[in-house]
């Protein structure tokens, strides 16, 4: 089974890679970007295909590891 | 070219689909002669596996072919040599039981495709080069040529190679302690990314790439094999053509991580007795470095590649036999000791596997699921690799040129503010702040001097080391720019009071089937050699890049060397600061005011022209020896050789470093001060010293026949140069040299 | 003094933490792997080295505080055992849970490596001991994630508890917090846990402790912890 | 107008990021991770609310900036 976990930094938190790549995006002259926030994305392969224990099984994986939920958020996507 | 061999044992059918067809032998790289050459050697047509497998071992960069006629004229022997050219790197004896060891490689064209990468993968492969042999990395410099600097591409592969050393370097934990970065619009299409690495072991434990023994297991170390780089040998050979864009995908990604895991498995099983012989697999991966461990000691290779830890699933043998996958070995393990290598690799968490064996019967066999896949004559595959004498026209000479014919836009003082503020001669604190410098603790000379200076263990000994070569002069007059690039490493290692122990280049030119670049190099090596020679500088490794030319356009002759001195007693190192006011400032070596070719003419006049500074090597080595001896009496209080910009601009370099001033006297009389104070003549130092010994030091420079000339004394905020508009204050000077590099790069 | 060096894969400046304790403190170190469960009996400072472990490649030091030896050395911090954590051995603090806050991409989103000067906040801890407070002391970083941040709450606190240990300063004294190395909040470059035995500080120390290599401001660590392990 | 940009490397490039998550993963115990693969993330605001040309910007961005072509491949999505 394939799943997507994103990680994004709270909105409070500030983001230097974010601003760095909203400045070099406007002076490459590419248009109306207004701001840019820069996150994680794992792309997992799990065994099984019980959605519900996988779906535990990620959660506990960001917990402990793949986010730090001092500064960031995560979200556990599946693919259809 | 050779003769014919007789009784080659054949192998007359294996089965080859596809077939092999003229277009499939092109895009090999191989001419349809090499290819003749090839089945004739081996009576059949070959598999695709075996065509992969000849044209990665015949490409330019593996082979040589162009080259090695060339390079077998360079001196490579001295008391000190271990090991010069033809292993994984040279090794220098260094006293008390230890060895230098070290090399320099080229990554130009894969980091011109993907710059940060492409750099990193480079200083990959010149570490893995150097702990193969059994050394411990405690050093890493870089030589480094970009574009103009108005060329749109340049800040981005300037950025992304910086990064990439750095990214690689400071991971992996070697400091970064040297380097050079120049900009050229020759460099436009064709970036130089030469990466040195500089180890230490001891001389009676140290390893080679040739097995011994029938029978051993051959045994596959490190990280996983992928589709990475297939083809990479291939295109570090072709000149770039519009489709660069297609070779995009062959690009690797390294992983410091895991080459730093790699290390410290392998100088651990190294230390357990477990290894016989251990090649790292780089270019064209798994067959060369098969080919080679067999080939050097007249043994057969059976290799089954069933056993080969893959990272992707379904890969070929063709594709496994060319993978460039980084972080990876190849050795032949002592007998009875699998199982401790094996648990040491574990440790690290690394694959291990037993691949092959040797044999007896010179064959270099490869098996894939139940399949011969390959079955050549090994050592034909390296010795019979096509060599060429490739025709070279002479270059022609450049005419010399006086004073008089410059006519300068300014004074000597904006001459002096415009070079120092330049794009070549600026500091290039940018670059190497991005990279650790410090780690190990041994770093006594930070970057930013002539050599860098690292501390062997817990001395007193220390290395000094330094990447030198002037593009311009080798374009100019290759004889003499390969002399001088040799001359003005040795003269920096001297300035910091080391004694030259040998050195590693890299060549890097355009396309060698091209007469006029096939004399370029064939002069350069010329000049390279004879330098070495008189200076007792051997060369002990290196590297060839050839093809660097974009839509017929080929880079400047760029013969980078890398210089390895020795300081036996780092208390005795020099450094090239002013260190107190009132200090008497001397020139050693004679100055005829050589403008041509030089920094002033191009940077400040706009003009490349004109033939460079010859380079006397009697009188090199005479005021080397010299000044390095007053260093050694502890008379010196600073040293800095004369180079890009001339006397002024090393002047300025070390009022600035000192942060104290300089009053400086007229010039000789009849001779035009820009040609003075700009002339690029070789064999130069400036020197420091208490008045006090002024009188001795003037007497021992005669008694040795040395040129000597009082040039200024220390003291104040600002050069004062006489007969000019102005005096030069060091802190607009500063702001100069400091500021051009991180305002181009748009930093903060 | 017993200190014990721990090793992760990836540590890359754990000789140079070695030798600053062999030549300043005159301890011998016993270096301990990663996948050790226990520290060496008897070990009164535990040093967590610079480098990057497991490559930093999900976060500086994320991987690394979830090895084994780290429930050692959390055993070890809350018997109030005294634990320095230098650059990747401050994030594995704090990725730890040991030290709070995180860094972040350096502000220049570059890696820097070059001398600074660092202000002493206060010269009454089991580190610092050798030192005055408010001396400025030159040290090098060399790091790409160092930039130190955490909630306001957990800054203030820091604050008002006297927890900042050191902050990037300006040859004048001031802090330096626009023209710093990495952009830290307030300047911070090291802070101690509640109960001030355990000390993260992004700069290398260990770098500057001979002077035939260079300068020598690095010692006063190194001193403190000798006569703070000695005086126990 | 919120775009989210997922950079991600292409299958055949080795991704040392992912494969050291994965053993941490497996030594954490966390049950049934067979394979990792780590990808950025953009969260980019954007003017207007042209949804053809708004792509064609970040497609730019891309190309330009966001991704390493040689060794990426993105893909943009937008917010309903
Ligand atoms: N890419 C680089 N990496 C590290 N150090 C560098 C680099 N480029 C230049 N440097 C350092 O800047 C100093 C000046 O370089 P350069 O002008 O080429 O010296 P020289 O003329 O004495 O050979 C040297 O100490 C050199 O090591
Ligand atoms: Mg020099």
């Amino acid at each position: 089974m394939k799943a997507r976990v994103i990680v994004t930094l709270k909105s409070a938190v500030l983001d230097p890679q974010g601003k760095a790549i909203e400045g070099a995006l406007h002076s490459l002259g590419v248009g109306g970007v207004q701001s840019v926030r820069q996150g994680k994305v794992f792309d997992v392969e799990l065994a099984g295909n019980d959605r519900a224990s996988a779906e535990a099984a990620l959660k506990d994986a960001c917990d402990k590891l793949l986010a730090n939920t001092v500064i960031e958020t995560y979200k556990v996507e599946f693919a259809e | 070219m050779s003769e014919e061999k007789g009784s080659l044992p054949v192998v007359t059918h294996l089965p080859n689909t596809p077939a092999i067809t003229p277009e499939l032998v092109a895009e090999h790289g191989l001419k349809p002669e090499e290819y003749d050459r090839f089945l004739k050697l081996i009576g059949r047509e070959p598999t695709l596996t075996e065509l992969g497998i000849v044209s990665a071992m015949w490409n330019e960069h593996c082979s040589y072919k162009s080259s090695k006629v060339w390079l077998r004229t360079l001196p490579t022997t001295g008391p000190r040599v271990i090991q010069g050219p033809g292993e994984n790197a040279g090794v220098v004896d260094i006293g008390d039981g230890q060895a230098v060891v070290f090399k320099m490689e080229s990554h130009n064209h894969p980091s011109y495709i993907e710059p940060y990468q492409g750099a990193a993968t480079g200083v990959d492969g010149i570490l893995r080069d150097v702990f193969t042999m059994g050394a411990r990395p405690i050093a890493a410099l870089n030589f480094l040529r970009f574009g103009d600097c108005h060329n749109p591409r340049t800040r981005r592969l300037l950025a992304g190679v910086v990064a990439g050393i750095g990214g690689y370097g400071n991971s992996f934990g070697v400091p970064t302690v040297g380097g050079s970065v120049g900009f050229h619009r020759r460099y436009n299409g064709n970036i130089l990314v030469n990466a040195m690495a500089v180890g230490l072991a001891r001389t009676d434990e140290i390893f080679y790439a040739a097995a011994t023994g029938v029978g051993r297991a051959i045994v596959y170390l490190g990280s996983k094999t992928g589709r990475d780089g297939i083809h990479g040998a291939t295109m570090a050979s072709a000149e770039f053509g519009a489709d660069a864009e297609e070779k995009r995908p062959t690009v690797q990604v390294g992983d410091p991580f895991a080459e730093k895991l790699l290390l410290e498995a392998c100088l651990e099983i190294m230390k357990a007795g477990c290894v016989v012989a251990i090649q790292d697999m780089g270019a064209a991966g798994l067959t060369c470095s098969a080919v080679e461990m067999g080939a050097k000691c007249d043994l057969g290779v059976e290799l089954n590649l069933d056993a080969v830890p893959c990272r992707e699933t379904g890969m070929s043998a063709y594709e496994m036999m060319l993978s460039e996958s980084q972080e990876r070995m190849l050795m032949v393990i002592a007998d009875g000791k699998e199982a401790e290598a094996e648990a040491i690799f574990r440790k690290w968490g690394l694959d291990f596997a037993v691949v092959g064996h040797t044999t007896d019967t010179l064959r270099f066999v490869v098996k894939h699921q139940g399949r011969v896949e390959a079955d050549l004559p090994i050592k034909e595959l390296g010795d019979e690799a096509p060599e060429y004498h490739r025709p070279h026209a002479d270059p022609k000479p450049r005419p010399v040129i006086q004073p008089a014919d410059i006519r300068p836009p300014g004074s000597v003082a904006d001459a002096l503010e415009r070079l120092i503020g330049s794009p070549d001669l600026c500091s290039k604190r940018w670059v190497w702040e991005q990279y650790d410098h410090l780690i190990l603790g041994n770093t006594v000379q930070r970057p930013g001097g002539d050599a860098a200076v690292v501390r062997v263990e817990d001395g007193p000994k220390a290395l000094a080391l330094t990447t030198d070569v002037t593009p311009r002069y080798c374009e100019a007059d290759p004889f003499e720019g390969g002399k001088q690039a040799v001359a003005e490493a040795w003269r920096n290692l001297t300035a910091v009071g080391a004694t030259p122990l040998a050195v590693t280049d890299n060549l890097n030119f355009g396309n060698p089937e091209k007469p006029e670049i096939m004399g370029q190099f064939a002069e350069c090596v010329k000049g390279i050699g004879a330098a070495c020679e008189l200076l007792d500088f051997p060369v002990v490794s290196g590297n060839v890049s050839l093809y660097n030319e974009t839509s017929g356009q080929g880079i400047l002759p760029t013969p980078a060397i890398g210089g390895v001195g020795l300081i036996d007693n780092l208390a005795l190192a020099m450094t090239l600061d002013f260190k107190a006011a009132g200090e008497p400032v001397y020139v050693v070596g004679k100055s005829v005011g050589w403008l041509g070719a030089s920094a002033f003419l191009a940077t400040v006049c706009d003009r490349e022209e004109g033939a460079p500074p010859p380079v006397d090597l009697l009188a090199e080595k005479r005021n080397g020896n010299f000044v390095r001896q007053l260093i050694h009496d502890g008379v010196l209080t600073a040293a800095h050789d004369v180079s890009d910009g001339g006397l002024l601009v090393a002047v300025a370099e070390m009022a600035m470093a000192g942060r104290l001033g300089i009053t400086l006297e007229a010039p000789p009389a009849g001779m035009d001060p820009y040609a003075w104070w700009f002339g690029e003549d070789q064999a130069r130092y400036v020197i420091t010293l208490p008045s006090s010994q002024s009188i001795e030091v003037l007497r021992k420079a005669q008694a040795m026949g040395v040129a000597i000339t009082k040039i200024g004394k220390t003291g104040g905020d600002r050069i004062v140069i006489p007969g000019s508009d102005r005096a030069v204050t060091l802190e607009r000077l500063r702001d100069r040299h400091e500021t051009w590099l991180p305002i181009y790069m748009g930093a903060s | 003094m017993k200190p014990a060096v721990i090793l992760f894969p990836g540590s890359n400046r754990e000789q140079d933490a070695a030798r600053a304790l062999r030549l300043v403190a005159g301890a011998k170190p016993t270096v301990v792997w990663h996948a050790e469960h226990e520290l060496p009996a008897g070990t009164d400072l535990v040093v967590l080295p610079g480098g990057f472990s497991y490559g930093d490649y999900l976060r500086c030091g994320a991987i690394a505080a979830r090895a084994n030896i780290m429930d050692a050395v959390r055993a070890h911090a809350a018997r109030g055992g005294l634990v320095l954590g230098i650059f990747n051995g401050f994030q594995i603090l704090c990725g730890a849970g040991l030290l709070p806050g995180v860094q972040v991409r350096n502000a220049r989103l570059r890696f820097v490596c070059r001398d600074v000067l660092l202000r002493v906040e206060r010269a009454d801890t089991a580190f610092t001991r050798a030192y005055r407070k408010n001396d400025l002391v030159s040290v090098p970083v060399a790091h790409g994630e160092g930039n130190y941040t955490a909630d306001e709450t957990t800054i203030a606190e820091l604050e008002s508890e006297g927890r900042v240990a050191f902050r990037y300063a300006r040859p004048d004294g001031r802090i330096d917090e626009t023209d710093g190395p990495n952009g830290a909040i307030n300047g911070i470059a090291g802070i101690y846990s509640e109960k001030f035995n355990v000390l993260g500080m992004m700069p290398h120390p260990e770098n500057h402790i001979e002077s035939e290599i260079g300068p020598t401001d690095g010692r006063g660590l190194f001193q403190s912890l000798a006569m703070a392990l000695k005086a126990a």
